[in-house]
């Protein structure tokens, strides 16, 4: 019942804040509603007995990721927003129609999909590490032998990521 | 439902107003030493000795207008000061005042990593307040604390790994233990990450001589510039809300918690005639101290220089300490 | 004796350090010292070298020292099969070249220390400067004197060309001063083209360039009666000599070098230098004397520069300008002696003149500084009360070189005038008339300067001191205003350092004549025995046979001719320029004409001009049209030809060649037309496409399955 | 270092640049200076100066004063070095009206005017390290400058604006037992200055943000017609004490530190020797003083002949000049000027910020050392 | 209803999913844009983390620290573009980012 009435909570704040960070006039707000958006999904994590990736979620997006698109929007700080020109009701009508679009696709393909998952439900757990709450270092363990080279092409991939941000946004090459 | 609900509760009232009158009174000290180091007497107007100087300065925070300037986001800026006081709050959830269950609110097993998630949240505060005053001075301030941040961050981040490499746990107290087990505080054993969290904590808090953010000779006020009244209150109270954050982590990691000194040794078992938690706040309070007397002490660095010792010097120690314990933990 | 290599290389060591750290370091005294001290140790190895050369037995002074070899033996062709040039620093001492050892350090000493004096209001730099340079002359001028054959003689021939252009050229700032230098070396370069020429000759025709060898083969051969190879090298020769000696026609340089600073014009072109083309002659004398129509030529040349030199010198006002022709004159008569083969006689004169004619330069030198750098005759007058050792010092050699005895130039010149009495009357009588001009001219520059009544710019107060220094000053715009920032305070007595030079010349001027006193006198003619072997020594050729003699009686009977000629010459100038001061000048008034040529130098300069400088520029105007239209025109139709033949091929290129391409091109773009449509270039275009096709995709998978 | 010009872009639109106001209210622009910065990111591209903030027309109001009261009117410009301006006044005048001044007042006049100097470079310690954050040295400075404000006080009565010294001498002579007080001052202070060298010379974060910070070279500081520690930190030996000395220090034994690299750190040590030296002199003077009268023979009334004078000395910013004119008439200058050294210093601020960072402009503003009453009189 | 399955939180997932596709195609402003990915990444991330607990297999939420460390990478390069173009162009209207479009 708690945990019923924790996850509608969750889930419509989460979603209201989707919708907020999508429709927010100024990307300040935006950012901002983002930030609280994260931080609910990392309480969703934490009910889903996920705590290392519910930190995770906080530390890197909440405190790391985000704060460098606050960077961004400060730096450019613009005094007219883009959406300024366009008509609102034109943004209202093609969100609706994609919205429908996109949302009948997903129900159309979750749904297929459990179908088929329901159908084989006894084969649903069992494979796999089980685990419990409190999984840290069994996440690190799995991480570090069975995920080792994807793990160390990630961070291949982060240090990529950091030069070539470093030399797109330096001023002037060659100083 | 006692268990799982009013005794946390109560818990948390206890704790927030705790931290909240020992913020008063930190002022307050900061103050007095202050003023002794500079051969002066400091506040002796209000009470004896100027003590109850920390509750009039916080009646006078409140009575005072609360502006907004007319040109501000005035959603943003209502909301930075808090999004700067709620993470430091936060974090004494998992802060361990003492062995038994009753001294902490939670003991969570990734206790260090939620410490180090929670107050990366801050820089929200910072940031966004000096973006919403919409002013020169505190956006420069805010840049500057934000980049500040964010840099020192990785630093402490990375020296807290060779402590959890030591002690092979994420809790607090699993890390307080683990010093009672091995007899020795931590910070014998990790004498640089030792230093540079505190250097880290220094510049985290951005306290003297990392204070740069609010250097009130360069930036007049720092991103508060535009504050006044309860909400310049909160930026006030989140600062030394988080020197005692960072106190408390230095003490946990590296000076036994609540433990006494030589926790190990029979025969200073008259330490422990005092209880765990005066131990503990007394250790908090040695290291506020330190805080001050650094402030009352040392220039300021300069901004340029400041990115630098962070990045150049503070990180490649750090990634040095952790190889360096690393090997020791492969080796030994 | 063996040490003679040290003589010219220590006042090389002196310029080299003048030169190299002097300029820069030295204090004036320091710069003075080191090349006075290099010369006085060089004087001292001459004397000492000279008086080994007298020990020696007569038929043995001739001393050879070879310091190092310079030119491996290259096989030559010459006209005797293939000759070996081999030349070596070698070094002759005997009695010509050791006479003239004495003459060029004994006299450059004085000449060192009397600049010591003279060029001190120099700034520092400029000393060094001055005084390297001076050093390096001698250093070339001894290697001249010492050389041992044409190569080596020559190295020193151009070294000391080099210094007197550079000395001339010493105050470079001055324009006149700096043309005259130009003039000099280029006049000198005529006369140098002939001196190689007769060098290439030389070892042509004897395979050997050492003067001993040549001497002997020449003396071997028969003397020519016509105009042979041997008169040709002598021609050659002599046309050297005539440069650098400054005779006809190549004079024109030596009166412009007296822009020069004046222990310059004493030491290089008055006692030194100039004389190195008689030197030459007299190095060569067995090659001469085989060459009689040469020698001829020589006699007339010599004797009618000095005829012409001294006339002009009549009527010249620049007291310096008055001695230069007079040098020249004075040259004119040592080349009419080697011409009619007294060569002992003509390097006795060249000693006695070296003498007093380096006296009176300085000592005019000593007039000009006194009276602050003004050398108008004019503008002098009645300075012998200020100056009275400059006035008789210069009085002496004025006598001497007037030939009164028993002064030094009665005895040389005399013994001149007899030995060509001997050989032809016409060449005694304009000898004699020079000599007669020569005393004249040279007593109206006594007069003009020493006595009568002073003309020249007041002085006094100071502030009256600055205007007469400003107008006494117009002809030193080569010095550097420091140099004269005190007023002048009338004229004076020069410096110790400038007088004692004087008094010692002036000794010498007395006294150098009695090495010489001819038979006729009761002497013995030392100087012409002690010479002679230079002369003769190696040969079989002995000119003063074929000579008759005269009488001594009809000796004296010339000598006193001569002598009251000069005594009567001295008492018109005395009249003309003392007593009546107008006679002068009206006697320019009654010849005016030949005045006016006198007093423009027989538009010698102005003919050069017209001829030779011109013919020049024109031909090279010639030249560099030929250049223009010829040669050009025919690099340029290479040219055009080239660009010609590029344009068709690059018409080719782009209408062929490109031509295809750009069609192909052409085809991909206008096909592109029609799907280029489809790029909106706005992304979310595109996103949205993807998006339809996921969902296509889906919707076909689930509906497939 | 040389601070390469600042590339000015005119074509690429610059995300960065900033034009920020300092001052004329700002925590460390000592005073009402207004500098406006022009700023990529945080490094300053161009600033201007804008002073005139407390202009009261000192020069004018003293053109309508008689002689005698225009020193209390300097005491207004250079008001942490009010005793210097006096100095430099009553010795203008002096040679105006070629009055002799008894050599006691002379000495006199040299120990205020050194202690003075103490005084006001304990100012100028205390705010420059305040500025680049040291606040402790600040409280330290402010100490010892006391106790000099208490030795003038005791003097002539003031504290700030003394009006200490008259054309011909001084107004009154020193109390009996002044002094003592004054050597033991002196004793004092010598411990103190070491106090502070220990808080500042051989502090790693002090170095680093004054050393190679505003250097300038002897060329540019000559040109710039800097003067006092900015010019002599540069190398420079320029110092009127010793070049035209006045009052009576060419009785005195003293050196003038010189700097070699012209940074912030060298001008700091400068100031800090000339703590020392001025100790030094106000010893010797005070062993050496003489006994006698205080006022030389002055008039009542001071009536000047006809002329002008220039008289410079160094106060503790640099050269002060005084420009005077009489019309041998009326009884007030016709004319009076001040060179006034925090003003010529000021201009070198332009040059000096350029390139460096904004937390360097309030260390090179307290490192030239302005007094605002100065530069705007 | 009350209980909570899987499927609950793939709805989650999917609305979130939606709402950020939805952004990506309509927004006109890139900084907004890229934020709309981050919650279709986080979208993605909640189907991944609760399929994870449902099947009691670990490798889902080693995904979603691949999933954050790819996006911690997307944020600063494409970050580092629109800086980029901003400084350019002075507008961080996609609409705009068309130059090289024939």
């Amino acid at each position: 019942m708690a945990e019923a009435l924790l996850f509608y909570t969750l889930a419509a704040l989460i979603l209201g804040l989707g919708v907020m960070v999508v429709s927010a006039r100024s990307a300040v707000h935006s950012v901002l509603f983002l930030v609280v958006n994260f931080l609910l999904v990392a309480v969703l994590y934490v009910t889903l007995n996920a705590e290392f990736v519910a930190v995770i979620q906080v530390l890197v997006y909440a405190g790391g990721i985000v704060v460098l698109y606050l960077f961004v929007v400060m730096l450019v700080n613009l005094k007219k927003a883009p959406e300024r020109f366009s008509d609102p009701r034109r943004l209202a009508r093609s969100g609706l129609l994609l919205g429908g679009v996109v949302l009948a696709l997903i129900v159309v393909v979750v749904s297929s999909s459990l179908r088929a998952g329901m159908a084989s439900e006894g084969t649903l757990s069992g494979f796999g590490t089980p685990f419990t709450s409190g999984n840290t270092e069994q996440l690190g363990w799995v991480l570090y032998t069975s995920y080792l080279i994807p793990f160390e092409l990630a961070s291949m991939l982060l240090l990529v990521a950091m030069i070539g941000a470093i030399v797109l946004a330096k001023r002037h090459l060659g100083d | 439902m006692l268990d799982t609900v009013v005794i946390p509760l109560l818990k948390i009232a206890v704790l927030v107003n705790a931290v909240l009158v020992a913020v008063t009174f930190l002022v307050l000290m900061e103050r007095k030493v202050i003023a002794w180091a500079q051969s002066r007497l400091g506040p002796m107007r209000v009470g004896p000795y100027g003590i109850l100087q920390a509750i009039a300065d916080p009646i006078k925070l409140i009575l005072k207008e609360d502006i907004t300037p007319v040109k501000a986001d005035r959603h943003v800026f209502t909301l930075a000061p808090i999004m700067s006081l709620v993470p430091a709050l936060v974090v004494f959830a998992v802060v361990p005042f003492g062995p038994d269950p009753l001294y902490y609110i939670g003991d969570i097993n990734v206790g260090l990593l939620f410490i180090i998630s929670v107050t990366s949240i801050g820089v929200y505060g910072i940031i966004l307040g000096g973006w919403a005053s919409n002013s020169k001075y505190p956006l420069l301030a805010s840049l500057r604390a934000s980049a500040q941040l964010i840099s020192y961050e990785i630093a402490v981040t990375m020296t807290l790994v060779s402590v959890i490499l030591t002690t092979g746990t994420l809790s607090l107290v699993g890390i307080v233990e683990a010093q009672q087990e091995s007899g020795i505080w931590f910070a014998f054993i990790q004498p640089v990450a030792l230093v540079l969290i505190f250097i880290g904590g220094l510049a985290e808090t951005n306290r003297a001589p990392f204070d740069l953010p609010e250097a009130e000779t360069e930036l007049t006020g720092g991103f508060h510039t535009e504050y006044s009244g309860m909400r310049f209150a909160l930026f006030f109270l989140a600062e030394y809300a988080n020197m005692i954050v960072i106190s408390a982590i230095v003490v946990l990691m590296f000076f036994g918690g609540w433990l006494r000194p030589f926790p190990n040794i029979a025969f200073l078992g008259f330490l422990d005639l005092l209880p765990a938690w005066i131990w503990f706040v007394g250790k908090v309070f040695l290291f506020l101290y330190v805080f001050i007397w650094i402030r009352a002490t040392l220039p300021r660095y300069r901004y340029d220089q400041l990115m630098s010792l962070g990045w150049k010097v503070l990180i490649p120690v750090a990634i040095g300490n952790l190889v360096v314990t690393g090997v020791f933990k492969v080796v030994f | 004796m063996d040490l003679i290599w040290l003589i010219p290389l220590l006042p090389g060591l002196g310029a080299a350090l003048n030169g190299l750290l002097g300029i820069r370091y030295f204090s004036k005294q320091t710069a003075g010292l080191v090349a006075v001290s290099t010369m006085a140790v060089a004087f001292v190895l001459s004397v000492i070298a000279f008086a080994g050369l007298l020990g020696l037995p007569e038929e043995e002074r001739y001393h050879e020292v070879t310091v190092a070899s310079w030119i491996p033996p290259i096989p030559l062709e010459t006209a005797n099969g293939i000759g070996s040039f081999e030349v070596p620093w070698a070094f002759v001492l005997d009695p010509l070249s050791g006479m003239m050892l004495l003459v060029v350090t004994g006299i450059g000493l004085l000449i060192h220390v009397y600049s010591v004096g003279y060029i001190d209001h120099e700034p520092r730099g400029g000393v060094a400067r001055f005084f390297c340079y001076l050093n390096l002359f001698c250093f070339f001028m001894l290697i001249l004197v010492l050389g041992s054959s044409f190569l080596v003689m020559f190295v020193g021939w151009e070294g000391v060309g080099l210094c007197s252009y550079l000395l001339i050229g010493y105050w470079y700032r001055k324009q006149s001063a700096s043309d005259a230098g130009k003039k000099a070396f280029i006049v000198n370069r005529i006369g140098d083209w002939g001196f190689i020429l007769g060098i290439f000759l030389v070892f042509f025709t004897f395979g050997t360039l050492d003067f001993r060898s040549v001497a002997e083969a020449a003396a071997g051969m028969p003397v020519e009666v016509g105009f042979g190879v041997l008169s040709l090298i002598c021609l050659f020769l002599f046309i050297g000599a005539t440069g650098k000696s400054a005779q006809i026609p190549l004079y024109v340089w030596l009166p412009d070098a007296m822009e020069g600073p004046t222990p310059v014009s004493a030491l290089i072109h008055a006692a030194t230098m100039v004389t190195a083309g008689v030197y030459m002659v007299c190095r060569n004398a067995v090659l001469f004397a085989h060459a009689p129509m040469v020698m001829e030529a020589v006699a007339w040349i010599g004797v009618l520069t000095a005829f012409m030199a001294a006339t002009i010198g009549l009527v010249q006002t620049d007291i310096k300008r008055v001695l230069a022709y007079s040098t020249v004159s004075q040259l004119g008569y040592m080349f009419l002696a080697t011409g009619v083969g007294a060569f002992a006689a003509g390097a006795f004169h060249l000693m006695t003149h070296a003498f007093f004619k380096a006296l009176l330069f300085l000592g005019s030198g000593s007039v000009i500084h006194g009276m602050n750098e003004e050398q108008d005759m004019r503008r002098m007058g009645g300075l012998k009360p200020y100056m009275p050792t400059t006035f008789w010092t210069m009085a002496i050699g004025a006598v001497a070189i007037a030939g009164i005895p028993p002064l030094a130039g009665f005895f040389s010149k005399d013994e001149i005038l007899y030995r060509t009495f001997l050989h032809s009357q016409v060449l005694w009588g304009i000898g004699a008339l020079t000599a007669v001009m020569t005393a004249f001219y040279m007593f109206r520059l006594i007069n003009m300067t020493f006595l009568g009544r002073y003309r020249g710019p007041e002085w006094g107060q100071p502030a009256g001191g600055e205007a007469a220094h400003g107008a006494g000053s117009h002809g030193d715009g080569g010095h550097d205003d420091g140099g004269h920032g005190h007023a002048w305070h009338g004229p004076h007595e020069s410096p110790r350092t400038m007088t004692v030079p004087l008094m010692v010349l002036a000794v010498g001027a007395v006294f150098a004549g009695f090495i010489g006193v001819p038979a006729a006198l009761g002497g013995s003619n030392v100087i012409e025995h002690f010479l002679e072997p230079s002369f003769t020594a190696f040969g079989a050729f002995h000119p003063a046979e074929e000579a008759h003699h005269l009488s001594h009686t009809a000796e004296l009977g010339l000598m006193a001719l001569s002598v009251l000629l000069a005594a009567g010459a001295i008492l018109f100038a005395y009249r003309n320029y003392v007593r009546q001061p107008a006679a002068a000048d009206e006697m320019a008034r009654t010849f005016a004409g030949p005045h006016r040529v006198l007093t423009n130098k027989y538009y010698v300069d102005e003919l050069y001009g017209a001829t030779v400088v011109r013919g020049t520029m024109e031909g090279a105007n010639g030249l560099w049209t030929v250049d223009q239209r010829v040669v050009d025109g025919a690099v340029n139709g290479t040219g055009w030809t080239t660009i010609f033949s590029s344009w068709v091929s690059h018409v080719l290129d782009k209408y062929v060649v490109d031509g295809l391409v750009n069609f192909v091109a052409w085809v991909c773009a206008e096909a592109s037309y029609v799907f280029r449509r489809a790029q909106t270039g706005l992304i979310q275009n595109y996103a949205f496409a993807t998006l339809l096709g996921v969902f296509a995709f889906v919707t076909w998978y689930l509906l497939a399955r | 270092m040389t601070v390469p010009a600042p590339r000015v872009s005119t074509t690429q639109f610059d995300t960065n640049e900033l034009v920020i106001n300092m001052g004329p209210q700002h925590p460390s622009t000592h005073g009402v200076l207004r500098v406006v910065l022009r700023l990529d990111g945080e490094r300053v591209l161009d600033a201007d100066c804008v002073i005139g903030y407390i202009h009261r027309g000192v020069e004018k109001l003293c053109e309508n004063r008689d002689w005698t009261h225009i020193v209390l009117l300097t005491d207004r410009m250079d008001y942490v070095a009010a005793a210097t301006n006096n100095l430099g006044y009553v010795e203008a005048v002096e040679k105006l009206m070629q009055i002799e001044v008894p050599r006691r007042a002379r000495y006199l006049r040299t120990v205020l005017a050194e202690l003075q100097r103490i005084a006001s470079h304990c100012l100028w310690l205390g705010t420059h390290a305040m500025d680049i954050g040291a606040m402790t040295v600040l409280l330290y400075a402010f100490r010892e400058r006391e106790l000099v404000l208490d030795l003038f006080e005791e003097f002539c009565g003031a504290r700030l604006t003394y009006n200490s010294m008259r054309v011909g001498g001084l107004p009154l002579d020193v109390p009996p037992g002044w002094d003592r007080k004054v050597r033991s001052f002196c004793d004092l202070m010598e411990g103190k200055l070491d106090d502070y060298e220990t808080l500042l010379t051989n502090n790693r974060i002090w170095l680093k943000r004054t050393r190679d910070v505003g250097v300038i070279s002897a060329e540019e500081a000559i040109g710039l017609g800097l003067c006092g520690p900015p010019l002599r930190g540069s190398g420079v030996s320029r110092d009127l004490r010793k070049d035209e000395p006045n009052a009576a220090y060419e009785e005195f034994d003293f050196d003038i530190p010189l700097g070699t690299r012209g940074d912030t750190y060298d001008r700091y040590l400068i100031r800090m020797e000339e703590f020392r030296q001025s100790i030094r002199i106000v010893r010797q003077a005070l062993d050496g003083l003489p006994e006698g009268p205080i006022m030389g023979k002055v008039p009542r009334l001071l009536k000047p002949p006809a002329g002008e004078t220039y008289h410079a000395i160094e106060s503790p910013k640099g050269e002060l000049g005084y420009f005077l004119v009489s019309d041998g008439k009326s009884t007030n200058p016709y004319r009076f000027r001040v060179r006034p050294p925090s003003f010529c210093n000021l201009q070198g601020l332009k040059r000096l910020v350029r390139g460096h960072l904004v937390a360097d402009v309030v260390a090179l503003i307290g490192t030239i050392d302005i007094v605002l009453g100065e530069v705007d009189r | 209803m009350l209980e909570i399955t899987p499927l609950h939180y793939s709805l989650l997932s999917a609305a979130l999913f939606m709402i950020g596709v939805i952004g990506v195609l309509v927004r006109r402003n890139v900084i907004i844009i890229f934020m709309s990915i981050e919650l279709i990444l986080n979208a993605v991330n909640i189907n991944l983390v609760a399929l994870s607990d449902q099947l009691q297999d670990l490798a889902g939420q080693v995904f979603v620290v691949f999933v954050i460390a790819v996006a911690a990478a997307e944020a600063a390069v494409g970050l580092g573009i629109i800086i980029a173009f901003y400084r350019n162009k002075e507008t961080v209207n996609i609409d705009e980012i068309q130059i090289m479009r024939w």
